[in-house]
């Protein structure tokens, strides 16, 4: 275990006392796509104690340009199922816990409750707006990615005074804002990016190592190769999830029609064809 | 020590992106515009901007930047890299060579 | 084929025209660990046509913290073969070149000339220097990243107008500055944020599509979560290697004596415990 | 229009990087100083900067900093997120809250 990690424990700033609480660390990756492929394989080799993995679908080929978790081999199969072996194989000394579940209201608070920390890898709006709202009720730290084209977006919700998902978008935007990465694209190293930085922010707040991106945003453009990190507003009083006078409880949760608020479907492979 | 250009034009640069380019001629993201404070008191104020924006740079379906007289849900405003809600919103002053941002929140991965 | 890539085909920036550009381009990494790692999955997951890596070590229990792309059943094995292997894995359909050596000013010219474009994903400053050297004598475009405790830099080399190492480095730095991983530790997740950069480098220039970091450094500070995008100084005239007056021809590469010039060995195994 | 604080105070952000905030105090990145110019002229160039940073604020080994009047090889400098290059290296004038980094090359992987 020592020499495994000699590397961070050389890390002033990371040393013996940050490994060990990686290895006390749970962390929940929803989604094993292309967010989720990096997040999970940096999160099982730096040795956090306990990772979950959460997707329903299954690897396709075209899948394969971006989640480089999955090999050919897995196609057809559980992404889950993938993703997990290949952390397994690169790292078998952490425990890995597969759900070959779609997260819904009707399963999350059951599996968010056993992790400590969050990550949003998933591909649309109304389960951003659901893992968002199930971190709230159980303060669970979010960090949450997206990626899309040739853009990529990050920050960390419900952390330190930061915001969560409602605070900064109290209404779903328009349908036709609701696009995905199966009717516009993206390049699939975009994700990659947005998923190492994902990985390291899980890291961080894990191990309270430096200063994550609460209250900021991170906005990269791949095209122009460039970064802005920006300053964002706090958690707002009057949010009506994490605010002051918050009636949301988990019944509300379990029972709140995502779809339905977002005029959005959860899964892909129902998506419509829109075009912004 | 600043001296406000009154009556002169405001050099602003305006960044749209997330997908908000695409409403734009050329799908361009950054925009250099010399703004005429037209308000009496030589201000720009957010909410004078974006009717100038959507007079001068929109070219197509302006119900997906603007909703009422603010943004569409969805859309993130940065002026100098800060989110315009902790600047004042709408009501926000801007100054000269102020960075003004609008970008569409992502969803996917 | 066209399922495969088809996230990159939507795009309107990258389309059918990037993926033809790529599926013909032939790209070389000198590194197979932790900025190597996702640089190799994903130059291999997007689609180029021939992908060389170049490493003469073996994998060690400590490389797998970060370099994500060696399984344990390797460990004790040739770093080119695991890459390699891995990549066939994640996408078949492209062609993999394996260089089970140290890259040395003897077969660097041989080696690097049958690729368009190079990555240094190596971990020490005489082959730095050795690497952009051998660029500019083929006339590659270099990218180069580096990463080191919770820091990372990246930038492309000799493209567009762009200086060399030398252009920026004329003089090597005093011997206590070129500390290493195995010094000083690096957090895993740094080299992966830096290897995914310089893998959206490589598909910029290869591609031509977007603007590259040439002319610019990408400064990378993972505690803090800021990243800065600078801009450096151009070509030369009066670089040794690169400026108008060179007479550095390929001959006196071969007789460099790289790890004498920079006092600092080529080979992670023999150096020496140094601490800035 | 533009008032030069002639004998005040300039104040610059100094951050250091790559392992070389390994030789302040408490390895601190970000430093925010207070220069007095004494050059009568009321200018700070970056001559004097590094003789300032040397005195003031390098702790240990300082050849690991400077080399001769300037930096040691490996180290680059940016004016405002510039090479130091291409604004004058050693003669370069500093601005009021201007930023500058000094960054030690990193050659890991
Ligand atoms: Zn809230
Ligand atoms: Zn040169």
């Amino acid at each position: 275990m020592i020499y495994r990690y000699s590397r961070h424990l050389l890390l002033p700033d990371f040393g013996v006392e940050g490994q060990r609480k990686l290895s006390q660390s749970s962390i929940l990756v929803v989604g094993a796509g292309g967010l989720g492929s990096p997040v999970a394989l940096y999160l099982a080799a730096c040795g956090v104690g306990c990772l979950g993995i959460v997707d329903g679908d299954d690897v396709e080929l075209n899948n394969l340009h971006r989640q480089i978790i999955h090999k050919e081999a897995y196609v057809g199969k559980s992404k889950v199922k993938s993703a997990a072996d290949a952390c397994r194989e690169i790292n078998s000394s952490i425990n890995v816990m597969e759900y070959h579940h779609t997260l819904k209201p009707s399963n999350a608070l059951e599996i968010v409750r056993k992790y400590d920390i969050v990550v949003d890898a998933t591909d649309n709006l109304p389960t951003r707006y659901m893992i968002s709202d199930c971190c709230v009720l159980l303060n669970k730290p979010l960090i949450s990615g997206a990626a899309l084209g040739l853009e990529g977006q990050l920050t960390v919700y419900h952390h330190n005074g930061s915001p969560c998902y409602r605070c900064l978008f109290p209404n779903p935007p328009p349908v036709a804002a609701c696009q995905r990465c199966s009717d516009s694209g993206v390049l699939g190293v975009v994700p990659g990016v947005i998923g190492c930085l994902q990985a390291l922010e899980a890291i961080k707040v894990a191990t309270d190592v430096g200063e994550p991106l609460s209250g900021r945003m991170l906005l990269f453009d791949a095209l122009s190769a460039r970064i802005r990190i920006v300053k964002i507003r706090g958690s707002s009083t009057v949010c009506t999830v994490c605010g002051e006078n918050s009636a949301f409880t988990q019944d509300d949760f379990q029972k709140f029609d995502y779809e339905n608020f977002t005029q959005s479907p959860m899964s892909d492979k129902s998506a419509p064809s829109l075009d912004i | 020590l600043r001296l406000l250009p009154i009556l002169s034009a405001m050099h602003l640069t305006l960044e749209f992106g997330g997908g908000l380019e695409l409403l734009l001629e050329k799908s361009t993201k950054v925009h250099k515009v010399d703004l005429q404070p037209n308000d009496g008191d030589g201000k720009v104020v957010m909410k004078g901007l974006l009717a100038w924006v959507k007079s001068n740079l929109i070219k197509e379906r302006p119900e997906m930047f603007l909703k009422g007289d603010s943004v569409r849900p969805g859309v993130l405003v940065l002026i100098n890299d800060c989110d315009w809600e902790l600047c004042g919103g709408l009501d926000a002053e801007l100054e000269e060579k102020d960075v003004v941002v609008f970008i569409s929140t992502l969803h996917g991965g």
